[in-house]
């Protein structure tokens, strides 16, 4: 019997300091800590290092894109979401950025691409608001402010899987080039 | 014209719902030719009131149960619609009015349709009973505690077939849980009210709430009104499926219980219900174990008792449902889930041996009358006159 | 007391099968796993998982891509232990190429690991009260590991699947104000454990639902191969910290946090205890860490893996990860087969958990802690 | 003992480290002559005949290995056949060791180990799942990871794989 009563009144005990802890949190209300999300978009800051979409960057002085198109970022990504077009330029046999492609909906924000890039002309944005409505906007062609260079040579694309050298697995049936065009919004099938 | 049995004392606050009932009365009898029409007119107005006053108290309950929960997790609750999320309850019932039925396919259809329906009316018959203040009571039976027990066993019969018609296994374990649950708390529940009943000396709300003149039976019988009012509350809280007994809706086991396969408003049927039943509970337990709208005295210190009767009856009557009511979502928002098994034997070799025991001691406390600062009863009541009108339903 | 109903009890036979799926969408599976159930009214019978909803062929994918690229697939395994993952997975490759990471790269590797396993015991504490039915817990726990997750956020970039610690040592180099970052969360987090206590373990319905309930015989265990907090509950003094120290494990001095009974709440207890051990590891590795230094070692472009077999060995949250790597001398690993702890921990359920009642499948799965993507690969 | 012969692995260095050494004469003695030891890269390892299996494992056992870290099978289509390793590591005890053996690729089957380690029985049921491997008197044989319907073995090095969702790195 004594057994029992202890054991009453040690769960009694435990139940209501259970209650105790909560009741201190009811009538504290400063400690709430629920941010309310839109309303704050202001004051929202992220840490420096917050990685999300990767964004091209432009040289300071003459506001080009540093991208030398050597697609050592396409070769580091482990999913195929970049993809470099590139254009031999006449003059100087040099190998030029035609368009850089960047299928976000594939990426899993390693950072691999920025860590192998070696020109510095890739950086993690802060872009954190990435949802879209259509598949077809996850594939972002990242220089498209910078004009094509004049008429269009022949443009020969470095992507991860250039036909020449795949063996069994011919490239997945996403994004073909043909399809896109060079106007900015490509309607390509979605991945 | 409601004739008052025994001259109240005067102590009894006076903001009387008399006139306002008198007045109604004579507005109907002038307007209606034939006295029945008059009651019937009387019937229809207190269902009409008693509805829409359910439909609003569930909504508040609803934002207030979200507001609580809220704060007790350190965060806001509803803010969006309105100031502090005050319209979240209308836009929560639009929604439920907007959502598509979904009738599961080899549902038992019948019965699937009744069972809501079962449920809220269970609990909406218990609202007419309550005494919400002197003569704001829909009905005033001589034996109305016993009935609104009775009906209130009622709503399992609901969530039985419920759990049965919608055709789910997870329901199925639900609805068995549900039986096996209420029907035992009911046990300990009535005996805890029979205490007060012996205490009051009647199974009409009104005496019961006038016998708690002197001082609230909570704190006028001298322990066993404590453990009393603590095994009801804990018999009640069971009885609403609230957790720590919400085995029946238990989310993280049967997914949602009984009402898993209902939607719109045949779940908003249920849901009203069980806010339903947590007011009818604590206002049982209130008008019983505190005095229903009896306002609080001190002894005879005269200036505090002059005080607490400027306050209206109603407001005392609603002060202590709601602290109830607060209390039963305390529970909620810091207690786990008991097991099926531990539950039942929590009813059964613990909860109904100690109803047992103390109506035992209240049994021999109401012999010897030895109440805290017990009033001079006088020696046998006087020979009540005709037994008087029910105020509203005057059954000519 | 909690004793599980006989199951050849004369109850037991009187009823036909009567079947039930908890799962694969169930809201106590945490993740994609369904139980086909075998019921005798509230008794369980039976139990016998079905695995595979999210089976990604991560070894598969392992074999196409190269030691680099496979880092951010290992913390996709057991997302709720990301460091210890891509740790187990640059260890391995370190081994096979014979690489040495820098002092302070090895410092912060322990750090991330305590960091993760204190957020991983702060999520599963909150929802095993939600498994029981109590729903404030699950806040208290986001809040605290919302801290956690900030410093995550400010050193390696993002919150959940870091892929930071890679071969040759760690991406970058801390956040400048990472070591006080740290320092002011343990010292917020101390005090908030005992109220983790206050709030469920003191509760008498916690106990009541817990003790005794689906106990693990250690002889089991050992066969089943369960390893973590799972095992310890059940007296097995087993840490890969301890018996196959790595990194700088050896130079921190903490205890195991073991118990002997096995049952739910033993393993409640260990999990809590886990807790205040990596706040002691952390505060031991913040004082010794060099306070400046490389954190990566040089590694060439194309990591080719020498042939042979290698086998890293970590332990994560919930047990023992094991990674074997087969080379064949090119940049792509010719085999990779994860050994994951839940694996493992899962396969010991079944053979528990008869006779007791559906209630406690969801209770004991939950001192279980189980992740079911590390499961299915 | 014969010293392993390096084929085309780096020669290790000639003398193994003591604790491998130690090692390896334990538990030589321990698995009698048809072990061949082993050290491809960094895991010890000693090589059995496919049905040596079960009776290695139980004599492993009473060594006090008494923890299977896991089961698996290793495809070298060239070779035509498939290399299963057994890796045993101890609960009290710092030793791990690793049993491979092989069997022909075309209906390959073994000897199931479940007897020796329950947890034998899920890891080889994943092997018959991914590699299509059988294992005689296994206690319930069959695929834990892929759907019933599933045809074809993803594991193998040889899987098409229609969907074409692994993509080839051209190096």
């Amino acid at each position: 019997m004594k057994e029992i009563l202890k054991k009453t009144f040690e769960g009694l005990r435990g139940l209501l300091s259970g209650m105790a802890l909560t009741f201190r949190y009811l009538v504290h209300p400063d400690k709430v800590i629920t941010q309310q999300y839109p309303e704050n978009r202001a004051q929202l800051k992220l840490p420096p290092r917050a990685r999300s979409r990767i964004e091209l960057i432009k040289d300071e002085q003459n506001g080009v894109y540093r991208c030398t198109a050597c697609g050592l970022c396409v070769r580091a990504c482990p999913n195929n979401s970049i993809e470099v077009i590139r254009d031999r330029d006449p003059v100087t046999q040099k190998a030029k950025l035609n368009k850089f492609i960047y299928h976000f909906e594939r990426c899993t924000i390693c950072g691999l691409c920025v860590d192998a890039c070696r020109s510095e002309a890739l950086r993690m944005g802060q872009q954190f608001e990435t949802a879209v409505y259509d598949s077809a906007q996850l594939t972002i062609i990242l220089n498209k402010d910078s004009k094509p260079a004049g008429e269009e040579p022949a443009s020969e694309r470095k992507t991860a899987s250039t036909p020449s050298e795949t063996e069994a697995a011919p490239r997945p049936p996403s994004v073909s080039a043909a399809a896109i065009q060079p106007t900015p919004a490509p309607s390509s099938p979605a991945a | 014209m409601a004739v008052e049995a025994a001259p109240l004392k005067q102590s009894m606050n006076n903001y009387d719902t008399n006139e306002l009932v008198s007045v109604l009365t004579a507005k109907l009898q002038a307007s209606l030719p034939e006295p029945w029409l008059v009651d019937a007119a009387k019937i229809v107005l207190a269902a009409i009131a008693l509805a829409g006053f359910a439909s609003v108290l569930a909504m508040i309950l609803v934002y207030v149960e979200r507001k609580v929960a809220g704060h007790f997790q350190q965060r806001l609750g509803p803010m969006r619609v309105g100031p502090h999320g005050i319209f979240q309850p209308i836009a929560d019932s639009l929604k439920l009015l907007a959502k598509e039925e979904i009738t599961p396919r080899d549902a038992d259809r019948l019965i699937y349709n009744l069972a809501p329906l079962l449920t809220f009316v269970a609990s909406f018959v218990c609202m007419g009973f309550i005494p919400f203040a002197p003569n704001l009571q829909a009905v005033r039976f001589n034996v109305g505690l016993l009935f609104v027990l009775g009906i209130s066993s009622m709503g399992v019969l609901g969530i039985l077939a419920a759990g049965w018609s919608s055709n789910n296994k997870w329901s199925l374990l639900g609805a068995m849980r549900a039986g096996a649950q209420i029907i035992s708390y009911e046990l300990s529940a009535a005996l805890a009210l029979l205490v007060g009943v012996i205490f009051a000396g009647s199974l009409d709300f009104h005496e019961i709430v006038k016998s708690q003149e002197a001082g609230w039976w909570i704190w006028r019988a001298p322990v066993v009104g404590l453990v009393t009012f603590i095994i009801y509350t804990i018999a009640s809280t069971a009885e609403c499926n609230r957790t720590p007994f919400d085995i029946v809706e238990g989310e993280s086991e049967l997914t949602a219980g009984f009402h898993t396969e209902y939607s719109s408003m045949k779940f908003a049927m249920f849901f009203l219900a069980e806010f339903l039943n947590v007011f009818i509970v604590s206002a049982i337990s209130a008008t019983v174990f505190l005095g229903g709208w009896m306002p609080l005295h001190i002894g005879n210190w005269e200036a505090a008792n002059r005080i607490f009767d400027m306050i209206p009856a109603w407001i005392w009557f609603f002060g202590k449902v709601s602290a109830l009511v607060f209390v039963v979502m305390w529970f909620r928002w810091t207690f786990p889930r008991l097991r099926v098994d531990q539950l039942m034997r929590f009813e059964w070799k613990f909860l109904m041996p100690a109803s047992f025991a103390t109506l035992a001691v209240a049994a021999i406390l109401a012999a010897s009358q030895t109440y805290f600062f017990a009033p001079e009863r006088p020696a046998a009541p006087p020979v009540a006159p005709a037994p008087t009108k029910p105020p509203i339903l005057a059954n000519k | 007391m909690n004793a599980p109903v006989p199951v050849e009890s004369p109850v037991a036979d009187t009823y036909q099968d009567y079947f039930i799926n908890m799962g694969p969408q169930h809201p106590s599976t945490h993740g994609v796993l369904r139980l086909v159930v075998k019921l005798a009214g509230e008794t369980v019978l039976g139990v016998s998982p079905h695995m595979g909803y999210v089976h990604r062929g991560i070894e598969k994918m392992g074999e196409a891509q190269t030691a680099m690229q496979f880092t951010h697939l290992t913390s996709r395994l057991d997302y709720l232990s990301a460091h210890m993952n891509n740790w187990a997975w640059a260890m391995v490759v370190e081994q096979a190429l014979g690489v040495q990471v820098p002092e302070r790269a090895e410092y912060l590797r322990v750090i991330m690991s305590e960091l993760t396993r204190i957020s991983s015991h702060q999520l599963w504490w909150g929802v095993f009260g939600m498994d029981l039915g109590a729903f404030t817990p699950f806040l208290y726990a986001f809040r605290d590991r919302e801290k956690v997750n900030d410093i995550f956020e400010k050193t390696c970039g993002t919150r959940l699947t870091m892929n930071y610690i890679v071969p040759g040592g760690v991406m970058e180099d801390a956040d400048a104000d990472f070591e006080k970052d740290t320092r002011a969360f343990l010292e917020y987090f101390k005090p908030l454990i005992e109220e983790y206590e206050q709030l469920l373990s003191g509760n008498i319905i916690v106990q009541e639902r817990t003790k005794g309930v689906a106990v693990l015989p250690p002889e089991l265990a050992k066969s089943y191969g369960v390893t973590g907090p799972t095992l310890r509950a059940s007296g097995v003094d087993y840490d890969v910290r301890k018996n196959h120290p790595y990194g700088v494990y050896p130079r921190l001095s903490f205890q195991t946090a073991l118990a002997t009974e096995g049952d739910s709440w033993a393993r409640y207890k260990v999990r809590l205890e886990e807790m205040r051990q990596s706040i002691k590891i952390i505060s031991q590795a913040l004082d010794q860490m060099p306070k400046s230094g490389p954190v990566r070692a040089k590694l060439p472009a194309v990591l080719r893996i020498p042939p042979g077999r290698y086998l890293s060995r970590v332990e994560t949250a919930r047990g023992e990860l094991a990674i074997f790597l087969v080379g064949d001398g090119k940049p792509l690993p010719y085999r990779v087969k994860i050994r994951s702890p839940n694996f493992s921990n899962l396969s010991a359920f079944p053979a528990i958990i008869k006779g007791w009642r559906v209630a406690d499948i969801v209770t004991a799965m939950s001192t279980f802690d189980l992740v079911i993507p590390d499961i299915d690969r | 003992m014969s010293t392993p012969t390096p084929d085309q692995t780096p020669a290790p260095p000639p003398g193994l480290p003591p604790e491998l050494e130690a090692l390896r004469d334990k538990l030589a003695a321990v698995l009698g002559t048809d072990a061949v030891w082993e050290l491809k890269g960094k895991l010890p390892a000693f090589r059995l005949p496919a049905k040596a299996i079960v009776s290695a494992c139980k004599t492993l056992r009473q060594a006090g290995f008494d923890y299977l870290l896991f089961v698996t099978a290793v495809d070298y289509p060239s070779e035509n056949r498939f290399e299963i390793v057994y890796v045993a590591g101890q609960y009290n005890g710092p030793d791990q060791i690793a049993l491979v053996t092989d069997i022909p690729r075309d209906n390959p089957a073994v000897e199931s180990v479940s007897q020796v380690w329950d947890t034998a029985e899920w890891h080889e049921r994943e092997i018959f799942d991914l590699f299509g491997i059988r294992f005689e008197n296994h206690r319930d044989l069959r695929r834990i990871l892929l759907d019933d319907t599933w045809e074809g073995y993803p594991l193998r090095k040889d899987y098409v794989d229609k969907v074409h969702n692994v993509v080839k790195r051209p190096y």
